[in-house]
């Protein structure tokens, strides 16, 4: 992990850089799963790995893969790292160790969510019930900074009239294509569905809205990489995906409000359904498909607009 | 205070300075997105190691199994992960845009080209 | 028309004035007429004051609460008066003078001239009648600000300039130095209200009240002390009515007016007079007067020579006031009065000569009484009183000064005023001299007669004026007993 | 629906912002973005009404109690603050129409006022919310539209400036998460009330100081603190003139709002002015930033970058009340606040008349505008006298506030320093109004004045700067209640 991230940093070469990022997010998924936190792996290796990692080549395309060597004086930011970085370690000194139970951690809030979560939400996979019910308004907000990031990157680089087919961006070399071709056939029926099956799995098993969008999208960007933007623009139309993204943030804070008009606070599920607990239900399962939504779309409209700015240059 | 338990957290504040170290030493403005991301990545780190419990299960409700790690910190780092690429990705986008005005995205070039403008 | 009114009516009047004159932009003459109107109209308030003072009838008139506990608010009182019926008196003068020079000189932006004038006056009316300090530090920065544009006048690069330092110093040491007493005079005291006999008694310690002291003094720049007096002789390039009025009357007196109310009415006499450190303050406005005096001696331009030996008057007032005697603190009323109308009168002949004779410098002055005889015989009369000869109005202050002095035998003060005397005396007779007793040197490019009527009639009213004092000073001395029945 | 209110000023202006994003044409989203500003302050007077009746008012998220799910708190501090934020928002969004329509392009507008929705969303979710981690995630949805809404203005040197903010903000803003993290394992619990209760148990240890400090450089970014405002001149100068002014009546204020927020609610004043030297650290920085930064004003040459280096000197205002670390030092800082907010905003609208009618603000362009705009400069003018702090202005006001605050503490420093730094602002004020009244200028003598509909809400907030500069029942009585309030001691 340290040296991967050590060498990120020396490499001048970009396109190393970024692979090693990816290389060195999917290290860091694996060291999630072993300090148990199975959502976040999930999470970082689709979202780090995946997504950041397509973004960051479509940029180096358009801005050249070697960096200049650093003229400026490389002693001062050393100097500032190192002070931050005794005061940090200088800081964990009165934390408790890692992993103890006794850590004040675990006594105050958490217990309630592992003990009553089961009774009050019914769901097995804790993280999910905190994430979409306990702090559900957290969920709102980082949906809603997923809206603003797409909608900033489409007032930045947006609304362009595509001049020409957007050549696919790996077409150099027509026949190495044809088995990209057939391969991605197959593939992308799978993706689809696993995604489906990742968004509805996600209150019993690891997975959840986040998880399930990425993926989702991702099966599109293979589609966009191999069959060129024209082709996967003709399945999904840029005006669709812009008005799904604010649809999804629409259905998240539509759950709430619900639940407001029948009586409950905002973003309250219980009165949602027949019973409380078959209201979380829905509630959840509501709120997972909104971020769902909002998370593909967002994703695949990002890949959109990149892949036309870059044809464009 | 056994030091023992501290060096995952000392572990997570090198890959921290690593991070800060790319972004601000660098003159690059695509590296400077890179160190963001690494430095972003150990503060989520130093969250999950701290809801991490020895012997405990993942936060998944499963029978004949009493302890589980703290689900709180994973639900926060969720929302920084995808916080994180949001905040790339319009970086990204600026990297594009610059890059489409200036013509470079080397911070010191730029900055000769702004005094002078 | 109960006392409250005639106090807001003061403020109201000359702001009412502005608006009517913005109205009749179009028509000059009409709008001249609303001017002397206004001047007319604020002189009757003061007057109504003044009647409503003498039947003991001072109400506190309260206009707005910025903030809880420190109203702004006016109340009349003996010194108040006074100066609000010199302020608005010699701004009916003026403004007869003012319409006099902007038509000979054709100056462009009368009407602007005119409403800044009138706000000006609203300033001055403020600083006289407010009743604690935050009130007079609102009015007392509207008089700066309104002024700005009146030195700014010419609208040339010289006359920016000027205005620029006028601006920088009177803001700066208001802001700087007035605002951070107040506060501090608040913190201290708990009250910022006007009480005659002082609100810090017991509050200050001796060096607190020392430095408090010296704060309001230097604080206060419209007093012109040595220091902070460089804005005086740089706001000279304004046109001469404002010259006339503002620096000789309402700008420069409203400084004056400010350090006499703090020492009678905020530290109060007597805990001033325990003070030792106090001495200092004298010293330091002894050594305005004659540095002031001995710089005017080698100006050339006219104006700047009379900027300067109002300088070295002011401070008179300012000596007089921290002499803390009773008799002193009358002169120091006195004074200001006296003052006023010789130094108007000065600056009316200065503008009377630049309109007729376009000189300015003292060296071109050979003969001109011959030419514009009432003009010099006025000249004459306000320099009499500046040096402070007998039937003038300067011989009375000047005569309570000297009492004042004796009265606590403060010999430094006896000496500054004779050393003074004789230079203002050494600085203006040559002035009167060249005049009337040398012939012309060089025949002067138009044959010019006197100055137009409207400013002759101005300059011969205030030049009466100050003769009028010298007999009839009864009055003003009754007001100001008032003021210091408790010394 | 008012038991909701305090929710749905934060959710109305959230959920408008999709709503904006689909709208076809850019008059609609305008209407509705301006008809959404308009009831958020309503909702915000009616909150204040509230507070000051019943005290805190708290709402649970979700159903669930305080510790366990997110809870929204407000408290005289709060009310103020959005209230500020409402009121500048509702008067600079009808003036956006016609200043945007003619900066940016047509298509991109219904985008652009979903960004300012989102801006005011996060913004106003900061403030209401009573959960540590809840205000880094509004934190980042105010920092996210704040970039790309800085990245459209018509200079290229905007993208530069907004990019040099998205690094300095993120590192801010990834500063505090560390700092509620530390705090979040020494006390297991992200509530700020609950916080407040658990820390002084913990107070002692070497984590709770790191935490503090790490909070304190992070929102200092955030704040443009003295040394760390590096991006704060350039993002100010070259944003389009709408959200330049949104951004220094409100964005810098937030983040001082949190850093108050944190150092007097969570912290304690003892803990935080005793166990570290915060209030001296504050104090110098505050002083520098005030010195500095108006200097430097003084020599720019672009009007817009010369407000934003007094706004980074005024900012130093607040700071250096905050210092004080006294009941009435915080309520001169609040008051600082609410009256920096007012100016500027006034300020900038001026500026964006300007740039209306001549497309760019250097001080060449504005030469002889005095006859040439007579209003738009006439408010210059007013706001100008108000950043110098004269009297009957709402600058005065709050300088007269800090001053006593100062002298009570007996911080004589301070009355130095605020006396020179208002000298400096004098200096950059009349600099310009100099160049606009006294420099004449032959190609410009025709009348140009800005429409109406750029000049009255310009002229809205002017008055509002001059009114509350003799009235000061709202600005002073709120500010002093929300200081007694968070500082219990007596003013």
């Amino acid at each position: 992990m340290l040296v991967t991230a050590l060498f990120v940093v020396r490499t001048r070469d970009l396109l190393a850089a970024t692979m090693l990022l990816g290389a060195y997010s999917l290290l860091s998924a694996g060291m999630f799963m072993v300090l148990d936190a199975v959502d976040v792996a999930f999470t970082e290796a689709a979202v780090g790995a995946g997504v950041s990692t397509i973004l960051m080549l479509y940029a180096l395309v358009a801005s050249g893969r070697f960096e200049r060597t650093p003229t400026r004086p490389q002693w001062l930011p050393l100097l500032v790292v190192l002070a931050t970085g005794a005061a940090l370690v200088w800081g964990t000194f009165d934390l408790p160790p890692v992993g103890a139970p006794g850590n004040p951690v675990h006594q105050h809030v958490a217990p309630r969510y592992l003990q009553q979560s089961g009774a009050e939400i019914g769901i097995p996979n804790v993280v999910t019930s905190v994430l979409a019910s306990y702090r559900g308004y957290d969920t709102l907000g980082e949906t809603a900074v997923v809206f603003t990031a797409g909608l900033g990157v489409w007032l930045l680089i947006g609304g362009l009239q595509r001049r020409g087919a957007a050549a696919p961006v790996l077409a150099s070399a027509p026949h190495a294509n044809l088995i990209l071709r057939v391969v991605s056939k197959f593939l992308i029926p799978v993706i689809l569905l696993f995604g489906l099956y990742v968004q509805f799995h996600g209150e019993l098993g690891p997975g959840g809205g986040f998880q399930a969008g990425v993926i989702l999208a991702s099966a599109l960007i293979v589609h966009l990489q191999v069959f060129g933007a024209d082709q996967t623009r003709q399945i999904v139309p840029e005006s669709l995906l812009r008005v799904l993204a604010p649809l999804g943030v629409l259905l998240y804070g539509g759950t709430g409000v619900a639940g407001l008009l029948l009586g409950g606070n905002y973003l309250d599920y219980h009165p949602l359904g027949r019973t409380p607990v078959g209201g979380q239900h829905l509630g959840i399962l509501l709120v997972e498909l909104g971020v769902a939504l909002t998370v593909s779309s967002t994703m695949l409209l990002l890949c959109y607009l990149f892949a036309a700015r870059v044809a464009r240059r | 205070m056994s030091s023992l338990g501290l060096y995952n957290y000392w572990i997570v504040i090198a890959l921290m300075m690593v991070g800060l170290y790319a972004v601000i030493a660098r003159g690059h403005l695509v590296k400077k997105l890179i160190g963001l991301t690494l430095f972003q990545t150990a503060v989520f780190f130093l969250y999950i190691s701290m809801g991490f419990v020895h012997g405990g299960a993942a936060p998944i409700l499963s029978e004949g199994v009493a302890v589980y790690s703290n689900p709180l910190p994973h639900v926060l780092i969720l929302t920084a992960i995808v916080v994180g690429v949001a905040t790339t990705a319009l970086g990204l986008a600026l990297v594009v845009r610059i890059r489409e005005a200036y013509g470079s995205v080397d911070e010191d070039e730029l900055e000769r080209m702004d005094s002078d403008a | 028309m109960t006392a409250a009114t005639h106090l807001a009516l003061t403020l109201v009047v000359p702001l009412l004035g502005g608006l009517t004159m913005v109205a009749l932009h179009r028509w000059p003459r009409l709008r001249d007429g609303v001017v002397v109107l206004t001047a007319a109209a604020l002189f009757a308030c003061a007057l109504a004051v003044l009647a409503d003072f003498n039947t003991g009838d001072a109400p506190l008139l309260r206009l707005a609460e910025p903030f809880p506990g420190i109203p702004l608010a006016l109340r009349a009182e003996p010194l108040g008066v006074l100066f609000a019926l010199l302020a608005s008196g010699l701004w009916l003068v003026t403004s007869v003078y003012a319409i006099g020079y902007l038509r000979a000189r054709r100056e462009s932006h009368q009407t602007r001239f005119h409403i800044c004038f009138a706000i000006a006056l609203a300033g001055a009316m403020g600083v006289a009648l407010a009743a604690n300090l935050l009130t007079l530090f609102v009015c007392y920065e509207a008089l700066t600000l309104s002024t700005y544009p009146l030195v700014a006048h010419a609208g040339n690069q010289n006359a920016l300039r000027g205005a620029r330092t006028y601006l920088s110093i009177l803001l700066a040491t208001s802001i700087g130095l007035l605002l951070p007493a107040i506060a501090w005079t608040h913190v201290l005291a708990g009250t910022v209200e006007f009480t005659l006999g002082g609100v810090l008694a017991g509050k200050a310690g001796p060096l607190e009240a020392t430095l408090l002291l010296a704060l309001f003094v230097l604080g206060t720049g419209k007093a012109a002390v040595m220091p902070v007096h460089r804005w005086l002789p740089a706001a000279m390039v304004a046109p001469t009515p404002v010259s006339a009025l503002l620096h000789a009357v309402a700008v420069v007196k409203a400084g004056v007016f400010t350090i006499t109310k703090v020492v009678l009415y905020i530290f109060g006499t007597d805990f001033l007079a325990g003070i030792p450190a106090e001495r200092l303050l004298v010293y330091l406005a002894g050594f305005t007067i004659i540095a002031a005096s001995v710089v005017a001696l080698r100006q050339d331009n006219l104006k700047r020579m009379l900027a300067y030996s109002t300088i070295g008057q002011l401070s008179y007032v300012v000596l007089a006031a921290l002499l803390l005697t009773p008799l002193a603190e009358i002169g120091a009323a006195l004074h200001m009065v006296a003052h006023a109308f010789g130094k108007i009168t000065l600056f009316f002949v200065a503008g009377a000569v630049y309109v007729a004779a376009s000189k300015t410098q003292v060296s071109e002055l050979d003969g001109i009484g011959r030419r514009m005889p009432w003009t010099m015989a006025a000249f004459s009369i306000g320099a009499l009183s500046m040096v402070g000869v007998p039937p003038t109005a300067g011989f009375v202050s000047k005569w309570y000064l000297i009492a004042g002095a004796f009265q606590n035998d403060f010999h430094f003060v006896l000496a500054v005023l004779v050393v003074s005397t004789a230079l203002n005396a050494a600085y203006f007779l040559p002035i009167i001299h060249r005049a009337f007793f040398r012939p012309e040197r060089v025949a002067p490019r138009i044959d010019h007669g006197e100055a137009p009527w409207p400013m002759v009639a101005a300059l011969l009213v205030t030049a009466a004026l100050t003769l009028l004092l010298f007999f009839f000073n009864a009055p003003v001395v009754e007001l100001e007993k008032a003021l210091v029945r408790m010394p | 629906m008012s038991a909701h209110a305090q929710l749905l000023i934060v959710l109305l202006p959230l959920l408008a912002a999709p709503l904006a994003a689909l709208m076809r044409t850019p008059d609609a989203a305008w209407a509705l973005a301006t008809a959404i500003a308009w009831s958020v302050l309503s909702l915000a007077l009616l909150l204040l009404l509230q507070v000051q009746a019943e005290g805190v008012l708290s709402y649970a998220i979700g159903g669930w109690a305080a510790p366990w799910g997110i809870e929204y708190r407000l408290d005289p501090l709060g009310a103020l603050l959005q209230l500020l934020l409402a009121a500048v928002a509702a008067a600079i969004l009808p003036w956006t129409r016609q200043s945007a329509a003619r900066e940016l392009e047509r298509a991109r507008l219904p985008g652009f006022y979903a960004a300012l929705l989102l801006l005011q969303a996060g913004l106003l979710g900061i403030v209401a919310t009573g959960d540590a981690f809840n205000v880094f995630v509004f934190l980042e949805i105010s920092s996210l539209s704040t970039y790309a809404l800085i990245a459209m203005g018509r200079d290229r040197r905007a993208l530069t400036a907004a990019f040099r903010y998205l690094i300095l903000g993120t590192l801010g803003a990834t500063f505090y998460l560390i700092g509620v993290g530390l705090l979040y394992a020494l006390t297991g619990t992200l509530n700020m009330a609950d916080l407040a209760a658990r820390l002084p148990a913990v107070a002692d240890t070497r984590t709770a100081h790191t935490a503090v400090v790490f909070v304190t450089v992070g929102l200092g970014l955030k704040l443009a603190m003295f040394p760390l405002h590096a991006w704060l001149p350039n993002a100010y100068a070259y944003a389009p003139s709408a959200v330049t002014a949104l951004l220094a009546a409100t964005a810098t204020k937030v983040a001082l709002y949190v850093l108050v927020r944190f150092v007097w609610t969570i912290f304690g004043a003892e803990f935080a002015f005793g166990a570290i030297p915060l209030a001296a650290l504050l104090g110098v920085l505050a002083v520098l930033g005030m010195l500095i930064a108006s200097a430097v004003a003084v020599r720019q040459d672009e009007v817009k970058r010369l407000l934003a280096w007094s706004s980074v000197a005024q900012i130093g205002y607040a700071l250096a009340g905050l210092a004080l670390a006294s009941g009435a030092g915080l309520a001169a800082a609040l008051l600082h606040l609410a009256n920096h907010g007012l100016m500027k905003g006034a300020l900038f609208l001026a500026l964006g008349n300007i740039a209306w009618r001549f497309g760019n603000t250097r001080l060449s362009t504005l030469r002889g505008l005095g006859r040439a705009m007579p209003w738009t400069m006439a408010a210059f003018v007013a706001g100008g006298l108000s950043l110098v702090g004269v009297p009957l202005t709402v600058g005065f006001v709050s300088k007269w506030a800090l001053l006593q605050a100062a002298l009570a503490a007996g911080a004589w420093w301070l009355v130095g320093a605020i006396a020179l730094a208002s000298l400096l602002a004098l200096a950059y004020v009349w600099r310009v109004v100099e160049v606009a009244y006294f420099e004449a200028s032959e190609s410009r003598d025709l009348r140009c004045e800005a429409p109406l509909g750029l000049l009255l809400p310009t002229w809205l907030l002017v008055l509002a700067n001059l009114w509350l500069g003799i009235d000061t029942r709202w600005t002073l009585g709120l500010a002093e209640a929300a200081a007694r309030a968070l500082a219990g001691a007596g003013l």
